[in-house]
């Protein structure tokens, strides 16, 4: 849908030699770049901002939590906060994370390309981006929404003093954005391949890519009509959700649940993708079962589309069809752990080294397993009939997000870094953060799943006090989590300007992004490369003899 | 025009990009899809707990200014389509006077929609949310369910219709500044898909507004 | 007869007669629950105008990759979504007695 | 701080011996993953001058295993799962019914003797209960953690949920969907007593009327009797040409207008007052008026109670 006025995407001059970051010092030749590594760049300030937004809402629910009574004294503040933690976190964190930052980076380069198939709407999606989240920080920020980021009716509908309409507009437009950066991905990765890159070629990231995009393309529409149906019910105090009328609350929730979990299906695939580029690399092996990793990820794109129904075993659905969602749950499940194995192999007989992106996948590996497991328990139906709306639910669910993804994104940020800044993090530091994350994770969550099993329902401002002790060290673990979370952002400020100079390679990868000098050129490549071999072509382990590498 | 059309540093011919516009296109309709999809199931939804009172509202509608919108939008879809076949000629002027009538027939349906049937729902009391709503007693709870779809539904058709006259207007007047040719029309090609698939949200609205329920 | 003209008369008459079936079909006394049948000559045009006027055989193969896509994800949200309404049965009273 | 939940109802072991389950397995493929991942770390570690030998060149093999292994795992999980939750589901014969009211942030149950409470809830042990749930707000959520159950209540629907509790004392009742302000205070108790001191209990607070007797007097006063034709004395109840009689409806199937039949549960009772179009009786006019706007939850269910009572004897 390329908007016509072709004279704008011009090559400038100086953009063979040079980095894209010395092509232009204005303000204009950031915000007006069409290059789609400084969206990448726009896009990751922008969403490290809201993630420590986010983080903040966090942090103010957890100290909330220490005391059975709640700290903050107004059940009204904590209902906002911690709707606040969600939609942040879901919407202008959690999924557009890799994509937009680490994805509009390497895709191109991954290609071979010079840039994505339209890059002026790359642009466009920014700004929809920002606006969508400018609206949604003013709705929270004006008053809030008490609602919880599920938005059930008719709470949201009729019963809600929150700013539910206002939110709703901002994560409308938000949603557009996803639509477009899903299709621009898909177009590109269809359209734009190097000669010699066959889609057997193709890295493991750019296949996770490519599944997250179809899932962000196909699912982002229907949350468009609910929230559009959800704010014209709350305008006009008549919809097809209102009971009073004959309408069906559940229809609400079929329609949210079935954008939403293709949404967490968008959070966790990029961390697949991540992780399958950072094992390859730090066991200088090629991956174990490459094409059943790709087609894991394509079957996963098709499959999350089935299950949504397990959100709802005890919200009123019929059972035969509890049943059903059940079954197809459990059948989403195994291309994950068909991944995990994967991985595992692919260490095996490897020669792995232990740097900070290594340290992330790793961390990734386990806690994504304890949070993929969990899942199962969740898609039992009668164990599902006592752990769902408990703490079980929300430990399951931060396993994957912020066990999962949030490590992945900090293992790929490093892993990519020195292509991205032309310079190289400090490795201890990188470590010791790493270090830091997993054990606070583990001392803030592991805890909600014993709460969770106790039968302590989640989204309570004041609980009994059988539950204190656990919540007191969930609490002291969260202020952990969050100093390991600053730590990044001091060390990679840092590096920005005293890191050392980073080579093409650091890690003597294979991939066509580093075959181009760090940071790339504008045009990415000075003549677009010829793809002959396979994606992880690392000297076989036999023919490795001693090697200190 | 030069023989060979200037395109996008990243494609490495024109027709390429062309193409990959037009699959571009084809993937935004695909969510366009799904966007009216939350729509059908919505009227799934309220139709199946409120049969009596649905049909009781399918046979409020007027199905005569249905119809011929339908016929009007059938038209406009092929007027554009021929326009399309002379350009792939190169003749521009056929061009520009096909693109004209497709907009004057998306103006025709405006009219007859926005100007004609909603004003005379409102006067007959059929606003979903009216206290004096026409349809009471048993069946009202369908009837009111129904003008929801009903109103929902065709405005967000109106909107999807505006926009694609607004990308008329975009055609227009680049083939008046004479910027397309037999090589280079590939505006003129995506505007006519994003027509026709106004043309097909139409189509699939048509029957569930004005057909099902309509006989006794 | 320019080429390809004679490929939008079919459609277009084709969808005129389809409207017409349409139309009819929405007159036969059915009962209340085999009504939306009505919609079968709707798939039909809807069918015909993408074959018709969007030539969706022509163009790269992913053109009809996408097409068919939106209606298999169409599918699986209208079927899998309609599965409950359609399984729910309302709360039921064994038979305490039969008269 | 108590560490572990009591298991106070017939389902709730065998929901326990499902978490087991799932502990146990997770627990064996976390020792799988973990011990593979270490030692692949350590053995295949960079420095380590270990000859590592020909690479396994097909890895199908493998990935066929796991993956069989896994979908073999998944499906008995699966069956495991659902086939305590459709026993779960399915309404227990002649079990004792309280409906359950639940309004924004109190919970108000009533037996069917009109006892009524507010948050809490009395219930007999071993006695299968039929909790008859409906909200008159936003959607809340029925949940006793220690009878390992919970449902989603609706606004103008009724839901159920049945349970056996199997040992007496106190138990914990939350409402577990998110429902607006004081959702965390949305809490009460369920007292499982032994029989004769629920007996004890039920006579105790009796006083109100029952909720049958109630419904008689709404009954009259708000008309029903000039087309339902029963009169006040409960005598012999004709029907009379307008509307169908209902001696003996309860629980009898009844042919509606649109050619099918159905039961005359709470729901049709329920319905036929506040959207009676939606079931019209074969052979009569839709005329009967909703009285959605005039009568609140509870007087619906004491009408609906007084209906049931007008049923003809019938064996116990």
């Amino acid at each position: 849908m390329s908007m016509g006025m072709t004279d704008m995407v011009k090559i400038s001059d100086g953009a063979a030699e040079g980095s894209y970051l010395t092509d232009g010092w204005t303000l204009r030749s950031w915000l007006l770049s069409t290059d789609h590594k400084r969206i990448a760049l726009l896009y990751l300030g922008s969403i490290t901002f809201f993630f420590f937004i986010g983080g903040a809402a966090a942090a103010l629910v957890r100290l909330n939590l220490i005391v059975p009574e709640g700290l903050l004294g107004s059940a009204e503040a904590y209902n906002r906060l911690f709707t606040m933690h969600g939609v942040i976190m879901v919407w202008f964190f959690l999924v557009p994370a890799v994509p937009v930052t680490l994805g509009n980076f390497l895709i191109p380069l991954m290609l071979g390309a010079r840039d994505l198939a339209f890059p002026r709407l790359n642009l466009f999606t920014w700004y929809l981006f920002i606006t969508g989240g400018a609206i949604t920080l003013w709705a929270l920020f004006v008053g809030g929404v008490d609602t919880g980021w599920t938005f059930y009716t008719p709470l949201s509908t009729t019963y809600s003093q929150g700013h539910v309409v206002l939110a709703a507009v901002g994560i409308f437009i938000s949603g557009f954005a996803s639509i477009a950066t899903g299709l621009n991905f898909i177009v590109s990765i269809h359209r734009l391949r190097a000669p010699g890159l066959t889609w057997y070629r193709m890295p493991v990231f750019l296949w996770s890519i490519y599944s997250l995009s179809v899932l962000l393309v196909l699912a982002t529409p229907v949350l468009a009509i609910t929230l559009l149906l959800l704010a014209l019910e709350r305008l006009f105090h008549i919809g097809v959700f209102d009971p009073a009328i004959g309408g069906d609350p559940l229809l609400f929730q079929h329609l949210f649940w079935f954008y939403s979990h293709p949404a967490v299906y968008i959070m966790i695939l990029p961390g697949f993708g991540v992780v399958s580029e950072i094992i390859p690399t730090f066991s200088r092996k090629s991956i174990f079962g490459y094409k059943f990793v790709v087609w894991a990820s394509v079957s996963i794109a098709v499959i999350s589309f089935f299950v949504w129904g397990h959100h709802m075993f005890v919200a009123g659905t019929s059972v035969y069809s509890a049943v059903l969602f059940s079954i197809l749950s459990y059948l989403v499940a195994v291309p994950s752990a068909i991944k995990v194995f994967n991985w595992l192999g692919t260490m095996h007989k490897g020669f792995v080294r232990f740097d900070a992106p290594m340290l992330y996948a790793l961390g990734f590996i386990g806690l994504f397993t304890i949070g993929g497991l969990t899942g199962l328990w969740v898609a039992a139906l009668a164990a599902d009939v006592h752990l769902t709306q408990t703490y079980f639910v929300v430990a399951h669910f931060h396993y994957i997000m912020v066990g999962g993804m949030v490590s992945a994104f900090f293992g790929g940020l490093h892993f990519w870094w020195p292509k991205i800044t032309g310079r190289m993090y400090p490795e201890m530091w990188a470590r010791v953060a790493a270090l830091i994350m997993f054990i606070g994770f583990n001392i803030t969550f592991f805890p909600q799943f014993i709460l969770g099993l106790l039968g302590m329902p989640r989204r309570y401002f004041s609980y009994s006090p059988d539950f204190q002790v656990l919540n007191v060290l969930s609490s002291a673990g969260a202020s952990v989590l969050a100093s390991a979370y600053l730590l990044p952002l001091a060390y990679l400020t840092w590096s920005l300007f005293h890191g050392e100079r980073a080579p093409a390679n650091p890690w003597g990868a294979t991939g066509l992004e580093w075959q181009t000098t760090s940071p790339p050129p504008t045009v990415n490549f000075v003549e677009i490369p010829v793809v002959t071999e396979g994606p992880y072509a690392y000297p076989p382990p036999e023919t490795v003899h001693q090697q200190n590498v | 025009m030069s023989s060979t059309v200037a395109h996008d540093f990243q494609y490495e011919s024109a027709s390429y990009q062309a193409q990959t516009a037009v699959a571009g296109m084809w993937l935004f309709l695909a969510t366009e899809v799904l966007f009216f999809g939350g729509m059908i199931l919505t009227w799934i939804y309220s139709r199946h707990w409120n049969q009596l009172g649905f049909d009781a509202g399918v046979r409020q509608t007027d199905l005569s200014i249905g119809t011929l919108n339908t016929f009007v939008l059938v038209t406009s879809s092929f007027v554009y389509a021929l326009g399309l076949l002379f350009i792939r000629e190169g003749n521009i002027r056929q061009l520009i006077r096909c693109c004209v009538v497709t907009l004057v027939l998306g103006l025709i349906f405006l009219a007859l929609k926005f100007g004609v049937e909603w004003p005379e729902d409102f006067a007959h009391h059929l606003f979903p949310s009216a206290p004096n709503f026409k349809i009471s007693g048993p069946s009202e709870g369908g009837a009111r369910l129904f003008f929801i779809f009903y109103f929902i539904g065709t405005a967000l058709h109106g909107v999807h219709m505006v926009v694609g006259i607004g990308l008329l207007l975009w055609v227009i007047r680049r083939a008046r500044r004479g910027e397309f040719s037999p090589s280079y029309h590939t505006p003129v090609t995506v505007v006519g898909l994003y027509w026709s698939f106004v043309d097909i949200v139409w189509l699939t609205l048509y029957p569930l507004i004005y057909l099902i329920g309509r006989g006794r | 007869m320019k080429p390809g003209m004679m490929r939008l008369l079919v459609t277009w008459g084709l969808l005129i007669l389809l409207g017409g079936t349409e139309l009819a079909a929405s007159y036969l006394p059915l009962a209340r629950c085999w009504r939306p049948l009505v919609m079968i000559p709707g798939v039909l045009m809807v069918l015909v105008v993408s074959i018709g006027f969007m030539e969706v055989k022509k163009g790269p193969v992913i053109v009809r990759a996408f097409a068919v896509a939106a209606m298999f994800w169409l599918f699986v949200l209208l079927a899998l979504g309609s599965a409950d309404p359609l399984t729910r049965t309302n709360y039921y009273v064994p038979d305490i007695h039969v008269k | 701080m108590k560490w572990w939940l009591p298991q106070a109802s017939n389902s709730a072991a065998e929901t326990d011996h499902l978490l087991w389950g799932l502990v146990l397995l997770s627990f064996a493929v976390l020792a799988l993953v973990f011990g593979l991942m270490f030692r692949y770390i350590v053995k295949y570690r960079a420095g380590s001058g270990l000859d590592r030998g020909a690479v396994a060149k097909k890895s199908w093999i493998f990935e066929i295993t796991w993956t069989a292994a896994t979908l073999l795992i998944f499906f008995g999980l699966f069956v495991w799962g659902a086939d305590l939750y459709v026993r779960l589901f399915e309404t227990p014969k002649n079990a004792l019914k309280i409906y359950v009211i639940a309004k924004q942030w109190m919970w108000k149950t009533e037996h069917v003797g009109g006892q009524r409470e507010i948050n809490a809830l009395h219930v007999p042990v071993g006695i299968p209960i039929e909790l008859v749930m409906t909200s008159e707000d936003v959607i809340h959520d029925f949940s006793v953690p220690a009878f390992r159950i919970k449902h989603d209540v609706l606004p103008d629907r009724y839901e159920t949920l049945s349970f056996t509790a199997n040992r007496p004392g106190t138990y914990e009742l939350y409402c577990t969907q998110f429902c607006g302000l004081d959702h965390s205070k949305m809490v009460g108790e369920v007292v499982v007593l032994p029989q004769p001191q629920f007996q004890a209990w039920l006579e105790q607070n009796g006083t109100g009327d029952t909720l049958a007797a109630a419904g008689r007097i709404l009954f009259t006063r708000f008309g029903c009797g000039g087309c339902h034709g029963s009169n006040a004395t409960g005598s012999e109840i004709e029907s009379t040409v307008r509307a169908p009689s209902l001696a003996g409806l309860y629980g009898s199937p009844v042919p509606l207008s649109n050619g099918t039949v159905t039961i005359a549960d709470e729901r049709y009772l329920h319905d036929s007052i506040v959207a009676p179009e939606q079931q019209i009786v074969a052979g009569y006019a839709p005329i009967m008026p909703s009285f959605a706007g005039q009568l609140g939850e509870e007087d619906l269910l004491q009408l609906v109670a007084y209906i049931k009572s007008l049923a003809s004897e019938r064996p116990q």
